[in-house]
């Protein structure tokens, strides 16, 4: 039987997987992939708590959830490309001017 | 009815005060000087007044008070006169000696710059010097005691251009204030236990009724007289404090006719005397005090033999002279000690007096001849007795005065001090040695000065020798009148064995007769004794005139083979025991190091060291911290994510 | 108008620089004249504080002015609480005399930024005055805090060549002080709060009747005392002083001398030591010996300096030495000595700073060695000099004395008799470091060709000197005009002292085991 | 559909609740629409118009005090509090905006939908404050969030602006990441999103500290917020970000938006985790000391000004953070009287340094400004009475709120986070002093001859200026309100 | 059979979102994270929420991962280096590790036991998920509903405002 904990352990790797990424890897869109890998992994947090839980308020969440990652990936990759009309690159290694 | 004893400082404080003010617009010297000598003049004649008062009243002690210094609390200090035997002598001989030396200044201090300057001091200094015997509780006397200093500094660096002339006006006072400092903490001491008991005073008159509250020979009024007596070695030149009186020589000769021989430096004197109770109380002070009385004369003596100078030689025999006073108070010669004292202003400030009149007719003849010869150096004189009659005359009176010939007023009083200082219960014959040796040493440098400076060849330049003139009579009065007091002044005190009533003991007698009496303190003897020790005192006296004569009369080469002889002792009493340097290397040049030390390593290094260093560590951890910001985003991310650990992880397993 | 005569004197300065900021800036002449009468009005007006005989005949406060400020229910409360007794009451008016003195004294020496200059004066005469008269001890804080603005500017903007350096050594150093002493104040408030004893605000007079237990005592006595013994300065925390007066311009240096340094000592008087009676027991050995140890350490440095300012700088270290060892006797002449010294100091090192201020000004340098007989050429200053000089040597007769002598024998009525003989050797390096200094400098021939042709004091530098040397006589010769209405004041204070010293309470215990427990 | 259904919703709606940010949203739009019909160049009167927008609103806003709003099926309520911190917001933007005009025509971006989107941005602030279910205060944070993104990375042209919209972006939604998974391990926990709800739930709960999820949860959502709020060790973007983006949108960051996280964090943590205090404050302890400490000593070395003043932007997070260890009413209100304070001094100190910036701001580094009082009197003393403020010092509002978080610190006992805190006020005197340094004690190197003043940033600097003085001198009042506000 | 499908399923999005992470090409990382996406849709499914899995397919699938890869073909990114450096990656290894552990442990400990609230799988089938979404939001959750219209529209202002070429 499958039960919530596995729903939310598989979260929970997922969202270590995340974390991993943003951590290493270099290429800004990349990272911003990493980052909605962790909020899907909250995203499943969520619904399977909801279900658990027995109410609605988790998939909601979900909902809005989604419609930020929406918002944050225009807005996000609007600034990646500001960026790399700037600097010709997305690596974030090349954004430390700002530093100390 | 002693109400007017006021107008004896105040006459002279106005006149400094009127001096200092508006003395550089007056652009006559007779003015400026007529008007100091006058005001010091008045107060001679309210001090003649009230000392006839009180000769012939029965209540011998009249404590006048002006008005509230202090008070706080317990504490109550009164600006307040004190007229008793004692500070009656002292106004007499204060004002007395001070009229004319004011009046001598007139003549002497012709034509120097600042003329108005130096009588608003000399006036300031009357007045010290009168509060100081006035003073009627011993922050008064403090004020007066410190006012001397004060104006002994600024007398000595009169001549403000002189380096030499600011350092001992510098080093008087300082060592004053080491004196001072005894001084003050004796009187602290003295307070505090006496308040303990119950009695918080200042007030001499009090100090004395409630003395009996202390321990006879405790350890506090130990303490406390100690401290006075460092007090007194201060003002008074006793070893150890003092190297500053022949420095002190700088300033012009009036002021060590004044200051520095006949007042101010007797004021430790003085003030033994005004607290003779308690220092009767405490026996092994009284001795500390003779010995170091008797040293000092001896010591002082010592020096005296080789000193070129002629106000050097002078101020050495103050010392000695002080020690003779000291030694007199130490054994309980305390009416003997002020005897000397008086006797000693009238011959010492002839002697300065005279010396001056030298110095002003040698400095006159060089300035005509356009010389800068050292017109104090004896080896520069001689032969001046024709040239100066009036001034040898005097001069001659008065160093047989000093020397202790009979008939003459510091036989007197210098004998009974050799007499008690034997007999006294408090007396010892080595402490009797000790003087006599320096009497005969005494009388030899006197006379040595008389030889050097006004028998023999003349040996002035000879372009000089020809203009020295007879001082003008406003130096010649003053000498005269000195040269008089030093003969016939003795014969106040003639002590009882001589045949005389001893009128000077008698009228003193109500401020130390108590503690005489009380602590049994008597000269007891025979009256071959005395005699003894008279004839002694005497004939060591002629022998040191004698050998003086030998040598700078008879043989005058006799000296320099004299001198190469004993190179080594010369050289040591030439150079003063090396006394100053002894100090230098001791205390002036230590303190010196450790301000340095502490300024340069301690302020610099250590405390600034410290809160620079604080500020130093603290940017450097700023600066360290500040490379954790390094501008890649993974670095932030990790900082994040290790804060979400640790919150976490604190959460869960904390 | 006794109503509100504090705070008339207090903000009237401050009036005055709003009005200077409207001044053109470039009307020197006018902006400090204006500064001058808006100080001597000051002055005028504080004058019916000092013919007030109320303070010869009653101790506690007086001309009280009690304003509920902020009032946040149990959480708390300020008040602008003001009043004056005799301790503060000489202070006041050393302030609001030293002001006009000030002022006038800058008419040749500032010449760079008048206008500033002249509000930033006016800025810190209102803060002064406010610390003095405050009985609130947020108040006083505030007051205390404030007058560092304007005189770091002071420093930092008319001083010399290490200005930046020294001002920001100055600010620092006593900000770090007063920054405890903040803490110590919020923790005795909720102390007090939670111990229900009835208070209003932060006023003091509520706080002496707290019966603090020693342990809370021993701290805040710590935090207070290191506070104010930054501001005296005491050693070994005296390090700033040196380098804010050798910078600061000569106004700076009065003031500082004047008047600031007080505010440590009279910190002592008015909080550290009456509200924690009993941790003063155990640190007045401690803190007598600093003092102590102040006197003649700083005579000794003061001895070997070689820049004037900087020797009255380590001067006014063992002057207030004798202030601090005069206050913690505790008695009433220790107390007085103490605090007429504090006065005397404020006259002296003033003059003396003025002093040094004129040849600055004359020949821009202020090292002894550039020096040297100056007398001749400047008879006037010479002798002003001199009596400066010795009534800071404290002669007789001379205030300096009366201060000295005082704190000396409460010193030895108290069981600080070791220290005070210590102390009393001060007046020997005293005479050594203030007599060597002035035959250096004035005294001999002159050998340095740039002081041929210095001009003797004008007629304005004469009227900046007398007041001062009038008071210097005054105190020397008649210190009862100010003793007498300081006397109560020290009598209720050393009484409330007293009283405090028996009752020791146990039952607030478990409040302090509850403030004082780390967490 | 079901009628009640329909019935229940309007029910729930109560737009009073939501007035504040309504207004701002239906300003905000209308002047989206207005600036799509204004020229290049052309936009003051967007400018004016949003403050008009705002001060309509922060009368709106005060109507709610005393006269708490609940509404939307308790996912917002208009109490004191939120109106106190809608109140802090509405002035930073208000401010923000007077001086963003001219500085944007220098810099060359003229663009009508900047204000705009701070008058968003204000609103979800807003919604952040008066949020009362996880939710609403997440989409708030969102809305304030995104727009920031934006205005940080608004001068596109500008590497420094790009870096620093870029930096904030993806730290903060990696934050974001974090603070979601804690709201859903806690909704797991207790099945509400709800402040109270989750209140409530706790309060049956007999062992919650034995609940590693609920901990967890609680552990992950703080640190979104203390993301926001800039406490260490989640305010690394801080400095890059205050360094990078405009000036005005640097003051409005440091004081809105950061108002606005203490806003929910303050509302989350004290009306949620009441019962787990301890294990809270603790932490709070570890992370106020270690704010304060790394913001004030890495200010020590900075030479750009701006970038000094992000530093010391963290460290009074910090201080304010003390305010929450003391978890009492004093804290809690010194906080808010906290950031009210700041919010005036901080804004005040940017105008200032808005003004005299040359056009790309390469000179206010700290030689930068050297001589400027004297060049610019008037200009001169507002910032050092900024930075006095900023240090503390009284008679300025910076000491009173100083006083405030501290006396909360010490009521609660901790007298050595106090002592902490005023031994690093006293670093912070460094930093703070060597401005008034460059300004005063050194020769003028630049003749600052470009400033020109205008009236809007006049205003702002002026307001900021009123605020810090009548804080500091007059503070009763509004540390009484802040007193009311707290719950 | 409902266990193999959840291992399944995890198994592949682990994999993939492990290959988001390893793909040097920006590309295969888009489209692994899609095949993320569309497990973790299964999963809703799975878990009742039909609704909900169409909503992950088409704003996360269609709509995010369109815009991204759109993005990516615009810039024209080629394969940069994988990582920032092998420290970086150790360290994000040992705290990813790190906090995969800490959530294992709250995981373990947490009630989860479960509140018994209104929605049951009855429940949903009769009233139907997509209606019961609707209730709650519209009702519950009509502020941040109403909120989230202001996030996208300022989301849109603000990206047309970033990236538009001139003013």
């Amino acid at each position: 039987m499958i039960s919530v904990h596995h729903y939310l352990l598989l979260s929970a790797i997922l969202f270590c997987i995340g974390i991993f990424g943003v951590l290493t890897r270099k290429n800004a869109i990349v990272i911003f992939m990493c980052i909605e890998v962790m909020l899907n992994s909250v995203n499943l947090t969520f619904i399977a708590l909801s279900r658990h839980v027995g109410n609605m308020d988790g998939q909601i969440f979900v909902f809005f959830v989604m419609t930020v990652a929406a918002a944050e990936a225009a807005v996000g990759l609007a600034l990646i490309i500001a960026f790399f009309k700037n600097k010709e690159s997305v690596d974030v290694d090349d954004f430390n001017m700002l530093k100390w | 009815m002693y109400s007017n004893l006021w107008l004896i400082p105040f006459f002279p404080l106005l006149g400094s005060i009127i001096n200092g003010l508006v003395g550089k617009r007056i652009k006559s010297e007779k003015v400026i000087g007529g008007f100091a000598t006058l005001l010091v003049f008045f107060s001679f004649l309210v001090a003649c007044q009230n000392f006839f008062r009180l000769l012939g009243d029965n209540v011998k002690t009249h404590e006048i008070v002006i008005f509230s210094w202090m008070s706080v609390g317990k504490l109550q200090v009164d600006w307040g006169f004190l007229l008793d035997p004692l500070s009656a002598v002292m106004i007499l001989v204060v004002t007395g000696v001070g009229t004319l030396i004011h009046l001598y200044s007139i003549g002497y201090m012709h034509g120097e710059e600042g003329y108005y300057r130096f009588f608003s001091y000399m006036n300031l200094f009357a007045f010290a010097m009168l509060m100081l015997v006035l003073g009627s509780n011993a922050l008064v006397m403090f004020i007066g005691w410190e006012g001397v200093g004060l104006c002994s500094y600024l007398l000595i660096g009169y001549y403000i251009e002189k380096q030499s002339a600011g350092d001992a006006a510098k080093k008087a006072f300082v060592v004053n204030r080491i004196g001072d400092f005894g001084f003050l903490c004796g009187l602290f001491v003295l307070y505090w236990t006496l308040g303990s008991k119950g009695v918080w005073t200042f007030n001499f008159v009090e100090i004395a009724e409630n003395a009996h509250l202390l321990e006879t020979g405790g350890l506090v009024v130990t303490v406390v007289t100690l401290c006075f007596f460092l007090g007194a070695c201060g003002k008074s030149a006793q070893i150890p404090l003092f190297t500053w009186l022949p420095d002190a020589m700088e300033g012009p000769t009036p002021v060590s006719a004044l200051i520095h021989a006949a007042t101010m430096v007797t004021a430790g004197v003085y003030m033994i005397g005004r607290m003779n109770i308690l220092f009767a109380m405490a026996p092994s002070t009284m001795l500390t005090i003779a010995i170091v009385g008797a040293a000092t004369a001896f010591f002082a003596a010592t020096i005296g033999l080789a000193q070129n100078d002629i106000k050097r030689v002078l101020a050495y025999s103050t010392v000695s002279q002080l020690g003779y006073m000291f030694l007199a108070m130490g054994v309980g010669a305390f009416s003997a000690g002020i005897f000397h004292l008086m006797t000693h202003a009238f011959f010492k400030a002839c002697l300065f007096l005279g010396s001056g009149s030298v110095i002003h007719g040698l400095h006159h003849a060089y300035h005509h001849a356009h010389l800068h010869d050292d017109p104090q150096d004896m080896r520069n004189m001689g032969g001046l007795r024709k040239k100066m009659p009036i001034t040898f005359i005097t001069f001659l009176v008065s160093t047989i005065a000093i020397s202790g010939i009979p008939l003459f007023s510091g036989f007197f009083s210098k004998d009974e001090i050799l007499w008690w200082s034997f007999g006294s219960t408090r007396g010892h014959w080595l402490l009797w040695l000790l003087g006599a040796l320096a009497a005969a040493m005494t009388a030899f440098y006197m006379f040595r000065l008389v030889f050097m400076t006004f028998f023999g060849e003349q040996k002035t330049d000879a372009r000089a020798k020809d203009h020295i003139p007879e001082s003008p009579l406003t130096i010649t009065i003053p000498l005269m009148v000195l040269g008089l007091l030093a003969v016939i002044g003795g014969y106040i005190g003639v002590p009882a064995i001589l045949g005389g009533a001893n009128h000077f003991h008698h009228f003193l007698d109500p401020v130390f007769g108590k503690s005489l009496h009380l602590f049994h303190i008597e000269a007891h003897g025979t009256h071959a004794t005395e005699y003894t020790l008279m004839a002694v005192s005497v004939a060591v006296a002629v022998i040191g005139i004698f050998v003086a004569w030998v040598m700078y009369i008879k043989n005058p080469e006799l000296p320099a083979k004299f001198v190469t002889k004993f190179a080594g002792a010369h050289k040591i009493v030439f150079n003063k025991w090396y006394i100053d340097e002894l100090y230098d290397f001791l205390f002036v040049n230590p303190c010196k190091k450790i301000g340095t030390f502490f300024w340069r390593g301690f302020d610099v290094k250590v405390v600034d060291g410290i809160v620079n260093g604080v500020a130093w560590v603290t940017r450097g951890i700023g600066s360290g911290l500040k490379y954790t910001q390094s501008g890649y985003l993974h670095n932030y991310a990790v900082a994040m994510v290790v804060g979400v650990v640790m919150i976490v992880g604190f959460y869960v397993f904390g | 108008m006794a109503d509100y005569l504090l705070s008339l004197i207090i903000f009237f300065p401050l009036l005055g620089m709003l009005f200077v900021l409207f001044i053109p800036r470039d009307n020197d002449g006018l902006l400090k004249g204006f500064t001058l009468v808006v100080s001597l009005v000051t002055f005028v007006i504080s004058l019916p504080l000092a013919f007030d005989n109320i303070f010869a005949t009653s101790g506690g406060m007086h001309y009280r002015e009690f304003y509920e400020w902020i009032n946040i229910g149990d959480y708390f409360q300020m008040n602008y609480n003001l009043g004056v007794d005799g301790i503060s009451l000489w202070l006041v008016m050393l302030t609001t005399f030293i002001m006009p003195v000030t002022v006038l004294s800058t008419w040749k020496s500032v010449q760079k930024n008048t206008k500033g200059f002249m509000a930033l004066l006016l800025l810190l005469e209102t803060a002064m005055l406010g610390a003095f008269v405050a009985l609130d001890l947020f108040l006083f804080y505030i007051f205390w805090e404030l007058m560092l603005i304007p005189m770091y500017f002071l420093i930092g903007i008319w001083g010399g060549k290490n200005r930046i350096y020294a001002a920001v050594k100055f600010f620092i150093f006593t900000a770090v002080g007063s920054l405890l002493m903040l803490v110590a104040i919020i923790f005795l408030y909720y102390f007090a709060v939670e111990s229900g004893v009835q208070i209003s605000g932060f006023g003091v007079h509520d706080f002496y009747k707290l019966d603090l237990p020693y342990n809370a005592q021993y701290w805040l006595f710590l935090a207070f005392a290191f506070s104010f013994a930054i501001k005296v300065p005491m050693f070994p925390v005296h390090t700033w002083l040196p380098d804010a007066h050798t910078e600061a311009p000569t106004a700076g240096s009065v003031i500082l001398a004047a008047v600031m340094l007080k505010m440590g000592t009279y910190g002592y008087v008015r909080f550290a030591m009456p509200l924690f009676p009993d941790a003063l027991q155990t640190f007045i050995p401690y803190l007598a010996g600093l003092s102590v140890i102040g006197i003649v350490y700083g005579s000794l440095v003061a001895m070997m300096q070689e820049d004037v300012k900087k020797l009255v700088a380590y001067s006014s270290v063992a002057h207030l030495g004798f202030v601090m060892l005069g206050v913690f006797a505790m008695n009433q002449q220790g107390m007085a000595g103490g605090i007429i010294q504090m006065v005397n100091h404020g006259i002296s090192t003033g003059a003396l700073f003025l002093i040094v201020g004129f040849i600055y000004e004359r020949r821009h340098t202020r090292l002894i060695s550039e020096f040297g007989g100056l007398a001749h050429k400047m008879p006037i200053f010479a002798t002003i000099f001199l009596i400066v000089t010795f009534s800071s040597v404290g002669l007789p007769g001379t205030n300096g004395f009366v201060g000295e002598f005082l704190a000396l024998v409460g010193a030895f009525e108290s069981n600080l008799r070791w220290f005070a003989v210590v102390a009393t050797s001060g007046v020997i390096f005293a005479a050594v470091y203030m007599l060597w200094m002035y035959q250096r400098v004035m005294l001999g021939k002159v050998t340095n060709p740039a002081n041929e042709n210095l001009k003797d004091l004008s007629l304005r530098e004469i009227a900046v000197m007398v007041p001062l040397l009038l008071f210097v006589f005054w105190i020397g010769v008649y210190p009862n005009t100010f003793l007498d209405k300081m006397n109560p004041a020290i009598e209720q204070l050393l009484n409330q002292m007293n009283n405090k010293q028996v009752a020791v309470v146990e039952v607030y215990q478990p409040v302090v085991a509850k403030l004082i427990e780390i967490k | 559909m079901d009628a009640n259904l329909v019935q229940e919703a309007i029910q729930n709606v109560n737009l009073q609740a939501i007035m504040p940010s309504l207004v701002l949203c239906v300003f905000g739009m209308a002047l989206l629409l207005v600036s799509v019909f204004t020229p290049r160049g052309k936009t003051s009167h967007v400018a004016w118009l949003s403050v008009v927008a705002l001060v309509i609103t922060g009368f709106v806003t005060l109507t709610a005090w005393n006269n708490p709003q609940a509404g939307f099926a308790g996912s917002v309520v208009l109490d004191n509090f939120a109106t106190f911190f809608s109140m802090i917001c509405i002035i930073a933007a208000a401010l923000t905006i007077l001086m963003s005009d001219e500085y944007l025509k220098r810099e060359g971006y003229p663009v009508g939908e900047y204000y705009p989107l701070i008058l968003f941005t204000t609103a979800g602030a807003m919604w952040m404050a008066s949020g009362t279910d996880l939710m609403t205060i997440f989409l708030g944070l969102e809305v304030l969030s995104v727009s920031l993104y934006v205005l940080a990375g608004f001068f596109r042209r500008q590497t420094r602006s790009n870096e620093a919209g870029l930096k904030y972006f993806f730290l903060g939604a990696f934050s974001t990441g974090f603070l979601l998974y804690g709201v859903a391990l806690l909704y797991g926990v207790t099945g509400t999103t709800k402040v109270a709800g989750i209140a409530e739930f706790v309060k049956t709960m007999p062992d919650l500290t034995s609940n590693l999820m609920f901990l967890a949860g609680a552990g992950l959502l703080i640190t979104g917020f203390l993301f926001k709020v800039a406490a260490a060790p989640f305010h690394m973007w801080t400095p890059d970000v205050y360094q990078g983006a405009p000036t005005p949108i640097t003051a409005f960051m440091s004081a809105g938006p950061k108002a606005a996280a203490f806003a929910a964090f303050m509302r989350v943590t004290i009306v949620s985790f009441d019962s787990i205090q301890t294990e809270l404050v603790t932490v709070f302890w570890v992370l106020a000391v270690l704010t304060m400490t790394v913001g004030n000593f890495i200010a020590l070395t900075q030479k750009d000004v701006k970038r000094m003043l992000a530093y010391s932007s963290i460290s009074h997070a910090g201080y304010a953070l003390i305010g929450m260890v003391a978890w009492n009413e004093v804290g809690w209100s010194g906080i808010m009287f906290y950031l009210l304070v700041y919010t005036f001094m901080n804004i005040g100190a940017f105008a200032v340094l808005v003004l005299v910036g040359k056009k790309g701001e390469d000179n206010l580094t700290l030689d930068g400004l050297a001589g400027m009082g004297y060049k610019r009197p008037l200009m001169g003393v507002a910032l050092c009475i900024f930075l006095f403020s900023l240090m503390g010092m009284p008679p300025t509002a910076g000491f009173a709120a100083k006083f405030y978080v501290f006396a909360g610190a010490i009521k609660a006992g901790y007298i050595w986070l106090a002592i902490i805190g005023v031994m690093n006020s006293a670093v912070s005197l460094y930093y703070y002093l060597r401005v008034m340094v460059c300004m005063y004690f050194k020769d003028p190197q630049e003749d600052f001859s470009w400033v020109t003043m205008n009236a809007a940033t006049t205003i702002s600097i002026v307001i900021a200026l009123a605020g810090v003085l009548l804080l500091g001198v007059l503070p009763g009042p509004f540390m009484e309100m802040a007193m009311l506000a707290v719950f | 059979m409902e266990a193999i499908l959840f291992y399944l399923t995890a198994l592949v999005a682990i994999v993939s979102a492990i290959f988001v992470i390893k793909c040097r090409n920006p590309i295969n990382s888009a489209l692994n994270l899609v095949s993320t996406f569309i497990c973790l849709a299964v999963l809703y499914i799975m878990l009742e929420c039909p609704f909900m899995a169409a909503i992950q397919i088409m704003v996360y699938a269609g709509a995010i991962m369109v815009l991204v890869i759109f993005v990516i073909m615009l810039l024209n990114l080629g394969s940069i280096g994988k990582s920032s450096n092998s420290r970086g990656m150790a360290a994000g290894g040992v705290l990813a590790a790190l906090m995969l552990l800490l959530t294992n442990a709250f995981l373990r400990r947490g009630d989860v036991s479960g509140t018994g609230g209104e929605v049951t799988s009855e429940l949903i089938k009769s009233y139907g998920h997509t209606e019961l979404i609707g209730k709650a939001m519209f009702t519950d959750f009509l502020l941040p509903f109403e909120i989230a219209s202001i996030l996208l529209l300022v989301a849109i202002v603000g990206a047309v405002i970033i990236s538009k070429r001139d003013v």
